[in-house]
């Protein structure tokens, strides 16, 4: 099999997708200085083959819950460190989703990025490692290493090529990340120790320590150090007002990434660590965690309809979308678990679409507040279909991929708990009601701005760029067994966890405390 | 009655408190560092005292040791104030406030 | 027991293949100042719902040919989703009561589909046109041939998308555009009663296994008493709360009249034949629930009761001739309703078929008035038109009888029908309930036929009001649109004949035959065990009914025609009443006030500015600024004094030694 | 009283190289005087004989010079620290030097004499000989920091170094002097695991204790006793700075920690030092961080984090006098190795850019900098990430492996105070990168032609990156390799 080749010798199909962007961010200091072109089609070529090479995990993925295409490598032994890599049905796509949004981005700031081009295209790269490397690490510290590695790529795109608050927004967004990652950390270290205790060996691979005995009260605190790390990630409210920030500043190139692919690590690692790993502990949290989601869903919906900045509306439809993918993560039953997955992989699409064509049309004017257009779909007729097609598409119009990951999400949440389910119904609602509103006060009415009589429709770049999207979002729409199918088995093993500790009766509270005893511990402290 | 070692130690850190004393008090770096050494002699003196409890001779060494390093103390820290002089016309602790903050 | 009709298929894909190509026409031409290559869009968006009705007539024919009890045909395309116990397959489901449907959805819409030919001969962007037409062509088809909840949904979502694509056909004005949003966002609210309703019933499924929610699983489970009465009212009113979105009943049917900015060939295929009754459709297609949840069902009958009441009431004082047959529309899918609720099912569904040809002709009329009046709509700049327009003049005059319910037209059949079942049907929830409802349907039969006769009185009778340059312009219409109008006026005459009630003719009633085995389930029986009235209670009802509605024309004919001044007078003397008709009861006002503003104002002043801004950020801030605070308090003791720093090592000396001691 | 064998002499190799060098220089410089100046290379090939020497001379562990020092692995890994921060301090000299025009063959001798002195510091397992070290590592430094003559700064620095060193000195050998008084011998191990003759000697040898705590406090910059810290290190020549901030820091902790590796029996037992500790390290890098946070003078930025910094390693400290666990000193010196290479690569960074007249200290003067200097900007970057404990990075490998101990000895709550202050941190790092990048340059700052300055910077980069993930295999030994030194290089307690 396919992933039974892997494992061999020799870097794995893994290795190479990590490496190719890697090698790419490097070849940029090499380019000279006086060449952006050239930088931007080294970037395009390495971003492509990136993607090239993640198209064999999809032919090659045989659908099982098993980890494909596996490599591992001792690295720091004496810890148990290990260079662990591998894909599942719950990161398979999210990996595709990152390889297959990069050269779109590239590509969609082929104009718009003029200065610093090598330095841009490099920090794109490097974040392109990171992302990928989170999602297919199957060692925590090395999970943790990439998850970090994210930081400063990001850190640097929004500061440097950013809006008039750029650096404002940029500290904020890495202060807050950093909060939440640096006391994961600490609980990773605890869950190693936790471990090693119970098995006398020191390792930090992801499937060994699924296999730990985890007393409630330990299960509690890590849980809670982990979710609040994905939790802002996510972001989850009331931890996203760097969201908006981030976004509003960040160039077209960074919100793209940062919607599509960033936010997206928040709800994959509850998925993958924070739920499976501590299953009582997570059905402990489940109320708040509901109730936060379904309050971001709420919240996020209706104050994006009062934004007069695009950005910003994105930026808080993405808050209720994301509300959407935690309400399905927290339902624990294989509908939601699949919808919210799926709901990754749309929002990941549209809302990355819809920051691309924010973006084409803020080349054109300079300006993303809402009040400075209106009437343009005479003038940019194409770009306005596209708008409109990525609008419904997440307002989740049925035929389109939204749909499907709603739909499961609120039918799942439904079964799980009825009154949080109804009230996250509403946002279907309130999603029409400003995405609708948006695109009308955006596209329609008379042109009201001279400036806009002048605009163009989307050149031949811009279309390229964005049709495989759009192709997408309609295909995911009508065929998304070829998704579903591919997930399932990976999100049941997930679920089990969970089902089994729900079978189980609680442990008994008075379980160990969250560390290991050693001698003198008490003078430690 | 005799002088047991209490009273010498007793002496000692009296000298060193004073020596300290001097040290928080004086505005003259001179004396400042004059006061240090007293704090140093004091020390000699513990030394001293115990060495005669012990009936040892190591703390003997030890003092000569010290008195040398106290020596060398000396030099440097002259050495340094004069070039403070050189350059400002002061030894006054009080204008060695440049850096603060 | 059902056979794989061979050409279902071919139904959904035409009109789908005909808005793909309109619509790659559309965006390649987009640029281009004078619309391009008519003829072909226009060959092909025509031809799409032809070949959409052709192949629904073969399939009617294979569908007859099989046995009462084995007419379903089906057909698998493919597994669309699947996930948990979840598996949804896209299939069609071809029985009497979606082919009764279909019928008329495509042969209606391929004739207004000829119709647009004309009507928008002028219009730039025809391309854009058709493919929307044909899109809400094959959404429609997919709404009614869809086996299952989820393919239902689906076209569902899909036509109420065309709608509101075609309200803002003309997006630069912004008006329309804004009809559109509220045509969509009230029909969400709608959904999203539908979407809980499906949930509910899903997890009433479920613990039987995976399921598609195909309408065969749901009718087995509920066979099996998978629902408990509770959950099933529950289910049954949620879903019909999707339903009254759709269908523009109270509370939700505001968005309707708004609707009328698209152009006109749309109001008729969309907002008054075809989309806005599969609220009906859907109830008809669930009917086995709802008869086991009599309490909804009591519910729809009221609400249809009321609505049609309410709606008829503000036609009488619209001027707007599009706005006047968009409240009657909404008061006639309340008569539907009434006739669903009491459990007439087939009586909702024969209403549906007369209503979608008296009311689509009605509207192509107006349309081709309209069209000769070079854009007026305002009836009161109209009059005397019978003559100028005479094609268009007495096809709307046989709607008009058809609506306003005289015998022979088809009007008077389906509605008749409704009334009478509305007065013999017993119901156990509230028993005196069939005698209200019947009254208030019976007045409503009245009004009813008093606004539409004002409407003929003022467009057709009466001498001219018309502005100079319409009357300059004025000429009748190209034939594109009067064959229509032609067949149509037939069909309004003709397709009652279909439903005559059984006490005059034996097995007169043809339809409801045609449906038994699809809502059979209904309590059909009950109708005539719970009917111990005679025959001579029928005669005298329908007469009742006839007389109402000669009634109600005469008055019009009265007070508009012989003595045109009265109207005002009463209305001067029904003053606030009239005001309130006048205004529609402000009912828009109302919801502005109460709940848009409201959610306006919270989520920008309260939400956003209040806890974002002033809430969660101004802690984040305040964080920074105290950890630079405390920076400083830091920073203080670094006066750069040896002094200072010999003490502060000093007394940490100390206080080391206190520690330690 | 034994007589010294040349194994003696053998194992004191390094010291008495280093030592010797310094006083060849001083002669030679003296021959030549001021017409010819001594090259670095002379001093460099001193240090790398000395760190060549401690690598291939295994020495046996066991005290030598009847038991007045201790050469060990533990004191080995300190050794080759002190002189690698030594020899990049040499290099960054050279050009920084003949900017100033403080160019003199004295200030290598200084520097290589403190190297030997921290090498007789972190070895000297008898008390004057610790404090013999302790003087000898300290007193060129007073020199050093002072070297700058003409400016202000410089010599205020030296002055306050100077008086505040000898007043700690004083402090810890009135310290010695109690310790010696109550067990009446000054071998620390008898002194301290024997503990007093007498019981009623008991509290005599606790405050002696306390005392000499106190002064190697003093000299690892400890709240309270850090206050010198900030002066110093800006008024110091940049390139001092760097040595001190280094190589003196490793070596008090490695004194420290010899100290506390006799703390299972005896007075050190009967002291709460696993808290005193915890408090230490909590009150440290919690004033350090918040003290750099809003410092914009970037020397100074530096000084504060670097007392931030002891107190990340004070968390290893209190775990290891709480628990004794050999691992934790393998973690600290790991985080020792990054913190020297990172921090001498921000200072040399901040040498490379001042000019003749201005050292360029503000942070504003940086802006910009990061597009103008692409290698020195990715390079400061990368030691700002790496101080801030970001990965992949030494920095962050440091701070890993300690916390790692913590939390496996239960210290989890330290460690959140930790992370959270590491958090702090973050922001004024980075707000270095900010400047880097993301301000206008205000002033045209050049670069100076330093091949060598940029060659410790190269060095340094390397080393951070390769401390931070090298893996094993290849020629050259990665994090694994380093770690199995590290946690090799035990301290052979007596």
């Amino acid at each position: 099999m396919n992933a039974a080749g892997a494992i061999a010798t020799g870097p794995g199909l893994l290795s190479w997708i990590l490496f190719l962007p890697f090698a790419g961010s490097v070849l940029m200091l090499l380019i000279p200085k006086d060449r952006p072109a050239l930088a931007r089609t080294v970037a395009f070529v390495f971003a492509l083959g990136a993607f090239a090479m993640s198209i064999p995990l999809l032919t090659g993925f045989h659908t099982s819950a098993a980890m494909q295409f596996v490599e591992s490598r001792p690295w720091i032994p004496d810890f148990g460190i290990g260079y662990r890599l591998g894909v599942d049905g719950i990161s398979l796509f999210l990996v595709l989703l990152t390889t297959f949004l990069m050269p779109i981005v590239i590509l969609s700031s082929w104009r718009a990025v003029t200065d610093r081009v090598r330095a841009f295209h490099g920090m794109l790269l490097l974040l392109e490692v990171g992302m990928i490397g989170a999602f297919i690490a199957l060692d925590l510290f090395l999970f943790y290493i990439f998850w970090e590695l994210m930081l400063i790529p990001m850190y640097v795109l929004i500061g440097v090529w950013g809006g008039p608050r750029r650096i404002y927004a940029a500290v904020k967004f890495i202060l807050y990340t950093i909060v939440g990652s640096l006391l994961m950390l600490v609980a990773i270290l605890a869950l190693y120790f936790i471990h090693h205790a119970q098995t006398g060996v020191y390792t930090f691979d992801l499937l060994a320590l699924q296999s730990t005995v985890l007393a409630y009260r330990q299960q509690m605190w890590l849980f809670a150090a982990f979710a609040l790390a994905f939790a802002i990630k996510v972001p989850l409210w009331p931890f996203h007002t760097w969201l908006p920030d981030a976004h509003v500043e960040a160039p077209t190139a960074g919100s793209v990434i940062l919607a599509g692919v960033l936010l997206k690590l928040g709800t994959y690692g509850f998925l993958r660590f924070a739920i499976p790993f501590f299953p009582d502990a997570a059905l402990r949290f489940q109320p708040l965690l509901v109730s936060l989601a379904v309050i971001g869903i709420i919240y996020g919906a209706l104050v994006a309809m009062v934004q007069d900045d695009v950005k910003k509306l994105v930026a808080y439809s993405s808050v209720s979308h994301l509300g959407y993918v935690m309400l399905g993560l927290f339902s624990f039953n294989m509908e939601a678990f699949s919808g919210a997955l799926y709901q990754m992989l749309n929002h990941g699409l549209s809302t990355g679409a819809l920051f691309l064509l924010v973006g084409i049309i803020y080349e054109r004017r300079h300006t993303r507040m809402i009040s400075d257009f209106g009437g343009i779909a005479t003038r940019v007729p194409l770009f306005a279909a596209a708008f409109i097609l990525v609008a419904l598409s997440s307002i989740g119009l049925p035929g389109l991929n939204g749909f499907i990951g709603e739909f499961l999400v609120l039918t799942g949440a439904f079964g799980a708990h009825r009154a949080a389910a109804i009230l996250a119904c509403t946002g279907v609602v309130l999603g029409a009601a400003y995405m609708l509103w948006l695109t009308q006060r955006f596209l329609f009415g008379k042109i009201r701005h001279d400036e806009n009589r002048s605009l163009t429709d989307l050149s031949g770049r811009e279309g390229l760029l964005l049709a495989p999207i759009l192709l997408l979002i309609v295909y995911m729409g009508v065929q998304p067994r070829v998704f579903l199918d591919r997930m399932q088995p990976a999100l049941e093993a997930a679920l089990a966890r969970v089902q089994l500790a729900q079978a189980q009766p609680e442990r008994d509270p008075a379980s160990p405390p969250l560390y290991v005893a050693v001698p003198g511990e008490g003078e430690a402290r | 009655m005799a002088i047991t070692l209490s009273h010498y130690v007793g002496l000692a850190v009296v000298l060193f408190f004073i020596g300290t004393l001097g040290v928080l008090s004086r505005r003259n770096a001179l004396i400042v560092f004059m006061s240090i050494e007293l704090q140093l002699n004091a020390v000699n003196l513990v030394f001293a005292a115990f060495a005669r409890y012990w009936m040892r001779v190591d703390a003997h060494v030890i003092v000569f040791f010290v008195i040398a390093i106290a020596a060398v103390e000396a030099a440097v820290g002259l050495a340094i104030l004069v070039g403070i002089f050189r350059a400002r016309r002061t030894v006054d602790l009080d204008d060695m406030t440049v850096m603060n903050e | 027991m059902t056979s794989t009709g061979s050409l279902l298929w071919l139904i959904p894909l035409a009109p789908l293949v005909g808005a793909i190509v309109n619509g790659a026409i559309a965006l390649a031409t987009s640029h281009r100042e004078r619309a391009v290559g008519r003829g072909i869009v226009g060959a092909i968006g025509c031809l799409a719902p032809s070949i959409a009705f052709v192949a629904t007539v073969a399939s009617f024919v294979q569908l007859r040919a099989l046995p009462v009890d084995a007419r379903s045909l089906t057909q698998h395309l493919f597994s669309w989703i699947a996930a948990g116990r979840l598996h949804v397959d896209a299939g069609l489901l071809f029985d009497p009561l979606s082919c009764a449907m279909l019928l008329f959805v495509t042969g209606i819409g391929a004739l207004i589909h000829f119709y647009s030919l004309g009507y928008m001969a002028h219009e730039r962007g025809v391309a854009r046109y058709f493919a929307y037409l044909n899109l809400f062509t094959f959404a429609m088809v997919i709404l009614v041939l869809g086996d299952g909840l989820l393919p239902m949904f689906v076209g569902w979502e899909g036509v109420g998308l065309c709608s509101y694509l075609l309200i803002g056909f003309w997006f630069t004005d912004e008006e329309k555009a804004i009809a559109g949003n509220k045509a969509f966002i009230v029909n969400r609210i709608g959904d999203f009663g539908f979407l809980l309703g499906i949930f509910l019933i899903f997890w009433s499924i479920v613990p039987s296994g995976r399921t598609g929610l195909t309408y065969r699983e749901i009718a087995a489970a509920a066979a099996h008493g998978a629902f408990s009465p509770g959950l099933l009212t529950a289910a049954c009113l949620l879903l019909f709360m999707g339903a009254t979105g759709k269908s523009a009943q109270l509370p939700l049917y505001v968005w309707l009249p708004d609707a009328m900015a698209g152009p006109t060939p749309v109001s008729a295929l969309i907002h008054a034949a075809t989309m806005v009754t599969s609220g009906i459709y859907m109830v008809c297609r669930l009917s086995f629930l709802f008869v086991a949840a009599p309490v909804a069902l009591t519910v729809v009958a009221i609400v249809g009761a009321a609505t049609a009441f309410f709606a008829a009431t503000i036609g009488l004082a619209q001027n707007d001739i599009k706005k006047i047959l968009a409240y009657s529309t909404v008061s006639q899918l309340g008569y539907m309703f009434l006739g669903c609720g009491v459990g007439a099912f087939s009586a909702g569904m024969f209403h549906v078929v007369t209503h979608a040809f008296f009311k689509a002709c009605l509207f192509l009329g107006a349309g081709s008035v309209i069209h000769a009046l070079s854009g007026e709509q305002d009836i009161r700049r109209m009059g005397g038109l019978l003559k100028r327009i005479p094609v268009t003049g007495y096809t709307f005059l046989a709607a008009w009888l058809a609506i306003a319910g005289i015998v022979p037209f088809a009007g008077f059949f389906s509605k008749d029908e409704i009334l009478w079942q509305a007065f013999s049907r017993p119901n156990e929830v509230l028993p005196w309930l069939p005698r209200v409802l019947w009254a208030v349907g019976f007045v409503t039969a009245g009004i009813t036929a008093l606004y539409m006769t004002r409407l003929i009185a003022l467009v057709f009778l009466g001498k001219p009001r018309l502005t100079k340059e319409a009357e300059n312009h004025l000429h009748e219409s190209p034939a594109s649109m009067t064959v229509p109008l032609i067949v149509l006026a037939a069909g309004s005459l003709v397709v009652g004949f279909l439903g005559v009630p059984d006490f005059l003719v034996r097995g007169g009633d043809r339809f409801g035959a045609w449906l038994v085995p699809v809502l059979a389930s209904a309590a059909g029986g009950a109708a005539e065990t719970a009917a111990p009235h005679g025959a001579s209670l029928e005669w005298g009802l329908m007469l009742a009914s006839l007389g109402i509605a000669i009634a109600g024309i005469l008055a019009g004919l009265l007070l508009y025609v012989r003595f045109p001044e009265v109207p005002g007078r009463i209305a001067a003397r029904a003053g606030g009443l009239y005001r309130a008709v006048v205004n529609k009861y402000w009912v828009d006002e109302a919801y502005r006030a109460v709940v848009i503003r409201p959610i306006q104002v919270g989520a920008r002043a309260f939400l956003w500015k209040g806890i974002d801004v002033r809430g969660i950020d101004f802690i984040v801030n305040e964080l920074g600024f105290a950890s630079r605070m405390g920076s400083s308090v830091v920073r203080i003791a670094q006066t750069g004094a040896v002094q200072l720093y010999a003490a502060v090592l000093l007394i940490g000396v100390v206080v080391l030694l206190w520690v330690m001691r | 009283m034994s007589a010294i064998t040349y194994a003696d002499l053998d194992a004191l190799r390094p010291f008495l190289m280093l030592a010797g060098g310094g006083v060849l220089l001083v002669l030679a410089d003296t021959i030549l005087g001021r017409r010819r100046q001594i090259s670095w290379c002379v001093p460099t090939l001193v240090l790398l004989a000395a760190a060549i020497i401690t690598i291939v001379r295994e020495p046996e562990p066991g005290a030598v010079l009847s038991r007045l020092v201790n050469f060990d692995p533990f004191s080995r890994f300190v050794g080759l620290l002190v002189c690698a921060s030594a020899a990049l301090s040499v290099l960054l000299s050279e050009s920084y030097l003949r900017r100033t025009g403080r160019y003199r063959g004295e200030y290598h001798a200084l520097l290589l004499f403190s190297a030997s002195g921290m090498i007789l510091f972190s070895t000297a397992t008898e008390m004057l000989t610790l404090f013999l070290g302790l003087e000898l590592m300290s007193i060129p430094v007073y020199i050093l920091s002072g070297f700058h003559r003409t400016d202000v700064r410089s010599g205020e620095a030296a002055l306050k170094y100077f008086l505040l060193g000898a007043f700690s000195s004083a402090i810890l050998l009135l310290g010695i002097a109690f310790l010696y008084g109550a067990t009446g011998t000054t071998d620390l191990p008898s002194a301290l695991r024997g503990g007093p003759a007498a019981p009623a000697m008991l509290p005599l040898a606790r405050i002696g204790c306390v005392l000499l705590l106190a002064g190697f406090l003093f000299k690892i910059a400890s709240v309270p006793f850090h206050m010198w810290t900030p002066d110093v290190y800006e008024g110091a020549p940049t390139t001092v700075t760097a040595f001190m901030a280094t190589a003196v820091k490793a070596a008090a902790f490695a004194a420290l920690l010899r100290v506390l590796s006799m703390r299972d029996s005896g007075v050190l037992a009967s002291l709460p030092l696993g808290k005193l500790f915890w408090w230490l390290a909590v009150l440290t890098m919690t004033v350090g961080n918040l003290a750099a946070l809003t410092q914009s003078n970037v020397k100074r930025m530096l000084a504060y984090s670097s007392i931030a910094h002891a107190g990340y390693l004070l968390v290893g400290v209190s775990v290891y006098t709480a628990s004794g666990d050999p691992e934790t000193l393998s973690a600290i010196l790991y985080y020792l190795l990054a913190y020297t290479f990172m921090t001498i690569g921000a200072f040399a960074i901040v040498v490379a850019f001042g000019e003749r007249g201005n050292e360029h200290l503000e942070m504003g003067d940086y802006g910009g900098l990061g597009w103008r200097y692409p290698a020195a900007g990715i390079a400061m970057s990368l030691f700002m990430i790496s101080l801030s404990g970001i990965p992949p990075t030494a920095g962050f490998f440091g701070k890993y492996a300690i916390f790692r101990n913590a939390v496996g000895h239960g210290a989890t709550g330290l460690v959140v105070i930790a992370v959270l202050n590491s958090a702090l941190s973050v922001y004024y790092y980075l707000k270095m990168m900010v400047t880097l990048y993301m301000r206008p340059g205000t002033v045209r700052v050049q670069a100076s032609r330093g091949s060598l300055a940029s060659a410790v910077v190269v060095i340094c980069a390397l080393a951070v990156l390769w401390a931070g993930f090298g893996p094993d295999g290849g020629r050259i030994p990665g994090v694994p390799a380093l770690l199995h030194w590290a946690s090799a290089s035990v301290l052979v307690a007596r």
